[in-house]
């Protein structure tokens, strides 16, 4: 075990760091989210450069045979800057589909388009009533004379709105809720029969609701098969979700330590009242042991055995989670009224990570499921 | 020693609850059972609806349309307000300013102004809060210079709540800046429309436009709206912060919020379960509203006791009023999040402005954030949550 | 609505305060505890002649006809003082039942006795496997020629091993847990096939497992209809343990914030520091959420509508029982390590607190109850 | 960055885990197991059985019986021990006057005690706490005056762990009063049988005699017992406090606490339902093992970086180990309270005893309350949970 960075890691880690230090201060972000897209075009283009849109993707197919180390790297970094652009959407979550599910001929075609910048993707899953289940799909998809066509609505399609193409889950066979009879589909986003609408979350990212009527679809693997894939992608998406949250966890406690040590009340700065030095404290143990877990969704996203990551990821997410409402909510507290206005940015990053609580499942649901699989220690 | 209420006060109860919920224009309480923000008009609308009926300034003395209520009554009247999702009268007309004017103010300020800000013909905003003095309210530096006949004020302040919709401010300004923090400070009431006044919107990050900055820049203000004695103005603040011992709790609000997100928790599925099924959401509900049902006896106690001595000290169980309120209004909130789930992701404002798009999810999910982020105020306003357990410590506690 | 003590009720809260003043400082108290019973007889008696041991029972019948809001006032001084005589059992829990089920010969032979201090009684109830089940009752009675006789074992009977006469729960009909078919029976603890054994609770209160073998005994009521007398009576005894437990938290804050005032570390007294004062107001907070629920509880013991009843009474021990863990913990933590030693009184505080968090079933277990009923608000 | 373990690390581990679990005397692990005390005679035995094969004192120079193990090798140690119930060697000479002597003693100290103390022929407590000096220890009043050859000892200190099993004592005691509170402390050590000292017991509220206090009453200790130099003593301390960086967050003891409760819960019904089978106490339980399995990596991080700097500054880490460690082994016991229910109510301490009546209620819930009470102390001891706070707001927060 060992938690220095390699030299490459060390590199990478120091790259984006510059990258989002030169061009994600708060102003500069202001702009891109006054954009039609909310990001910028030119960033997405260094990324491409910088390896970062192949880096989970093969050598051999156009990327740079990046791990769960990598993506974390990168995702903690675009964390702290409050990133706009949809790397999570088009690389973690598509990019993960793809370099599961898809066969070689797919992924030939598509992640050097990924990874050059140029093709941008969604995964369209989540319907109305499924709320966290992962196996709510009523969406369908019908095989008809060898070609298929997928009927149904997605909602809450994280960076939907633009993507180039879609993978989208739909059912072939099974009853709701089932695991099995889930296929996975790629989808032409400007192919006729979808209709998308798209708007901004909380936090000025965007997704978009799309309807699928009788579209033509590819299979992605096996139709009806694709749970197991899902569920390991959006564990995997799950690790990347932790260190971004670690990443805006450390930049509210920067931040806050910085108002405790400058904002003065009662003649002193207001960070040499005890009560605040103790919270802040928590903070910190609050982030340190959300770090700690976001090291160990790291470790467990590719375990083979899907009960344990499942069990693994689970644990990361709560921790994630409840580290992630107490800090954000002590960050605002501390700052005092100014915390909740737009012009500062430590409000920016608390919806943030709102967000990211409610993504793929809040603390709750985590911990319920984690209790029925009888929590992590073997009794 | 008699816990239950008597029959004079279940009547007036029931009085309060049938007018709120039957006579109270609806479309208002259901935009605010709802989560929406009331415009200026329905906020105005509803003030005038009260004092029409005698029911805007009950607190007041009797000759400006107070009705001599009993504590018990007083706490009646708001509860079921709150119950019934009626707007409170402005709290800066009617708790803030206008007692102070009938308190301390001379007699023709108190004809010229008590009436119209009973009716909210004038409405007025609160100036106290300066970027530099937030809880540290006796820093605060806007300056009033005697200068003829008049004063000329010049400063910042800040977090003033719906300046954007006010006719006049009350500010706290400096005009003796010898003098200690506490004792150069004078209570002015300002025209909004004199000239040398900027308001400057602040946005909040639930994307709304509540508070305000208002820039004085060689403001002429009359010495004759000098309220009471000038470098006096603390001991009129004081009396204005301490007024309101009760209200603050909102376990009217509090209660209506938890009808709500059960009403929303039996609408919304997860799985084959209703969330309202689901027995950890019961369990965490529950144990809010055992802290709530706690909080609404300790008012009582308090109200109860503020029969017995109307202006004596505090009881010690009003101190903390303030901070178990706070923590349950912002508890409900998290609740609410926890019923539409996913669907607290979308950014809607325009639910607010009649659009007609249909909703992201359910019509009832858009307001859940922003209720979120925009109530984490309420443990700082008025004196955070923080400051109060430093004066608790102090004045009850004598630690 | 009015909070204020009548005459009557001042007189009694002055006079037992009084008594508790005189007669339960620490020494005392450790002297009661080294007696074979643990507890003072010369206070018995005391207790009889201010009325006290008759408070709740009808003029007529013996006693004084107090109400909950008395009981309130002896409990909640009784739990200041950290009384050991059996109250609780013999005039809450006993007489209780007996007010509630008992002929009104059996009124007349027994309250007069209890009143004037000869007689002590306990409820003979919980078996080892009921947990906090009141209908868990597999103790049987069985009707033959017109007399009864019970065999089974008793758990936990709070002062039973020193009571004269018993009232035991026996199951007359009915399947394991079902409400219906429980009766109350009259027993005499000296009878054959009675056997008890002693012991000491965490708190120094003491308690007993009673084994019954074939032992003749009298109904108190109808048999098999006695378990809504039963439920009525454990919420009559909910509320005088919450009153019980604010007398407690009032004393554990009391001690800590004195503590706090003197004690120096750092040059200074320690309750100058601004964390311990926050933590001292979080108490208060916590004691007065309680005191609140205890007024609460006060005021629906005697509620007609059961479930009413229920969901007060459950919420009020769902109050008392996190106010009181946060209190204990805390005037513990504050402390320091003096507050661990049996040398000093806040640790007897603290595990009496303890013991009522427990009586009854605890704050998870009332808590699940009340979720089930709905909760308190109509929704 | 490699997250998982090594091959050579973790057949290191399972060699750890086959001796304490299956070579290790089963009779003193199964007792620690259910929480019961262990004799004087138990940890002699235990410690010595370690310290025969190696295993006593691997974190001590080699020439003293060290093992000069990488940091994750003596994590994997304490893990496997804590988590086989395996007694640690006592920390008071293992951990503490230990390595001080090893360090700051001269050789004929390091020849005389270090052996002994490895094996526990010497039992060694720790006078550094006083009446008046808890947290704040530089404030510390036993003096120690030089008469001929020997010290004059005179004072009091408490909270001595075991020391009624001790036979000697290492002490703080100052030497020089006219000094600043941190430069006129030495280290001595003091054998236990010197006339003049007294041990009172200290009963403690579980029931338990842990502590004392011991009284010095013109103790003359020989010069030749000072450690290091004369008023350095506080060095020494600080030393030997700063040693101790991961093994307190007791992270195996967590774990077997769980294991243990979970076995327990499985024994346990309610109603028709075993404990375990309680979602609510499902759900309680899997988040203490969130919090543990975060814990654990925490402590791994900060084993990973001592291997880097072993003297270098502490990883802020390592800060949060006592604090998030304690608790978490304090919300263990409170599970432990859930499960055994009303059982925790009777007092048993006979269950140490060998006693033969039969258990009230399960024979597993005897020390539950006893624990919950004691552990307590966690927060407590080893500088408070708020001492902690405070030196990490300075010291890693810079406020």
């Amino acid at each position: 075990m060992d938690f220095d960075l390699s030299e490459e890691q060390s590199l990478l880690k120091d790259s984006v760091e510059k990258l989002v230090a030169q061009h994600y201060d708060f102003e500069q972000r202001k702009k891109y989210l006054q954009t039609p897209q909310g990001w910028s075009p030119d960033l997405w283009a260094r990324y491409a450069e910088m390896g970062l849109l192949g880096l989970p993707f093969a050598e051999a197919e156009g990327g740079f045979g990046g791990g769960a180390v990598e993506t974390m790297i990168v995702m903690e970094a675009f964390g702290r800057g409050l990133v706009l652009e949809p790397y999570f959407a088009t690389v973690v979550l598509a990019g993960g589909l793809l370099r599961h599910a898809a066969s070689s001929a797919q992924r030939a075609e598509l992640l050097p388009a990924i990874a050059s910048g140029t093709l941008r993707m969604a995964f369209a899953h989540s319907e109305r009533q499924a709320r966290y289940d992962l196996a709510d799909v009523t969406t369908s998809a019908r095989e008809s004379a060898g070609s298929w066509r997928i009927t149904g609505e997605k909602s809450l399609v994280l960076a939907g709105e633009h993507a180039d193409r879609l993978i989208v889950s739909a059912r072939v066979a099974g009853a709701a809720r089932a695991q099995d009879g889930i296929g996975l589909f790629l989808v032409d986003a400007g192919a006729a029969g979808v209709s998308r609408r798209g708007y901004a979350l909380q936090d000025a990212t965007r997704a978009a609701e799309i309807s699928f009527s009788d579209v033509p679809a590819t299979p992605l693997g096996a139709p009806g098969k694709a749970f197991p894939v899902i569920a390991r992608v959006v564990d995997e998406a799950l690790a990347a979700l932790a260190a971004e949250a670690v990443g805006v966890m450390a930049a509210m406690h920067e931040v806050t330590l910085d108002y405790l040590r400058t904002r003065k009340q009662f003649g002193r700065a207001i960070g040499q009242f005890q009560v605040l030095q103790h919270r802040a404290v928590d903070m910190l143990v609050a982030i340190e042991q959300a770090r700690s877990m976001a090291f160990f969704a790291t470790m467990m996203a590719n375990e083979a055995d899907a009960t344990e990551r499942r069990r693994a990821l689970a644990a990361a997410k709560i921790q994630i989670g409840r580290s992630g409402h107490k800090v954000g909510q002590e960050a605002i507290q501390l700052h005092g009224g100014i915390g909740m206005t737009m012009e500062y940015k430590v409000g920016h990053y608390f919806k943030r990570m709102t967000m990211i609580e409610l993504l793929f499942g809040d603390a709750d649901h985590h911990l319920a499921e984690l209790a029925a699989m009888g929590g992590l220690i073997a009794g | 020693m008699d816990l239950a209420f008597t029959k004079e006060e279940i009547a007036f109860r029931d009085e309060m609850r049938h007018f709120f919920r039957n006579e109270f224009p609806e479309a208002i309480r259901r935009k605010a059972s709802e989560g929406r923000h009331l415009s200026r008009e329905e906020m105005v609308t509803a003030q005038r609806f009260l004092n029409a009926r005698g029911l805007a300034v009950p607190h007041w003395p009797q000759a400006w349309g107070g009705r001599d209520w009993s504590s018990i009554q007083t706490y009646f009247y708001q509860d079921e307000m709150q119950q019934a999702n009626v707007p409170s009268p402005l709290p800066f007309n009617v708790s803030m300013v206008g007692p102070v004017i009938a308190t301390f103010g001379n007699e023709r300020q108190k004809h010229e102004f008590l009436p119209q800000i009973a009716n909210l013909d004038i409405w007025f905003c609160q100036g106290f809060s300066e970027p530099g003095s937030g809880s540290d309210l006796a820093s605060l530096r806007t300056s009033a210079k005697r200068d003829g006949d008049h004063y000329l004020v010049n400063g910042q302040k800040t977090w003033t709540t719906l300046a954007q919709y006010a006719d006049w401010i009350f500010c706290l300004v400096r005009t003796d800046p010898a003098a200690k923090p506490q004792e150069g400070i004078s209570f002015l009431l300002i025209d909004m429309k004199s000239p040398g006044i900027t308001v400057r919107p602040i946005q909040t990050i639930d994307g709304g436009h509540e508070v305000n900055e208002v820039f004085f820049d060689d403001v002429k203000v009359p010495l004759e709206n000098l309220v009471g004695q000038e470098n006096k103005g603390w001991d009129y603040a004081k009396f204005l912060l301490g007024n309101e011992r009760t209200g603050i709790a909102r376990v009217g609000t509090s209660k209506e919020r938890i009808r709500r997100i059960k009403e929303l928790a039996a609408l919304e599925r997860s799985g084959d379960q209703r969330v309202i099924d689901n027995p950890r959401f019961r369990e965490k509900l529950a144990a809010v509203e055992v802290e709530l049902k706690a909080l609404e006896l300790t008012q009582l106690r308090v109200v109860a006791n503020e029969r017995r001595a109307q202006h004596g000290k505090p009881d010690p169980a009003s101190s903390i009023l303030k901070i178990k309120g706070s923590e349950i209004q912002q508890a409900t909130t998290e609740l609410l999040m926890d019923v539409v789930g996913p669907y607290a992701m979308p950014y809607q404002p325009q639910f607010e402005e009649g659009w007609n798009e249909p909703p992201i999810g359910p019509d009832y999910a858009a307001p859940a954030a922003p209720t979120y982020f925009n109530w984490r105020k309420i443990s700082i306003y008025g004196g955070s949550n923080e400051i109060q357990r430093n004066i608790i410590a102090k004045a009850i506690l004598g630690l």
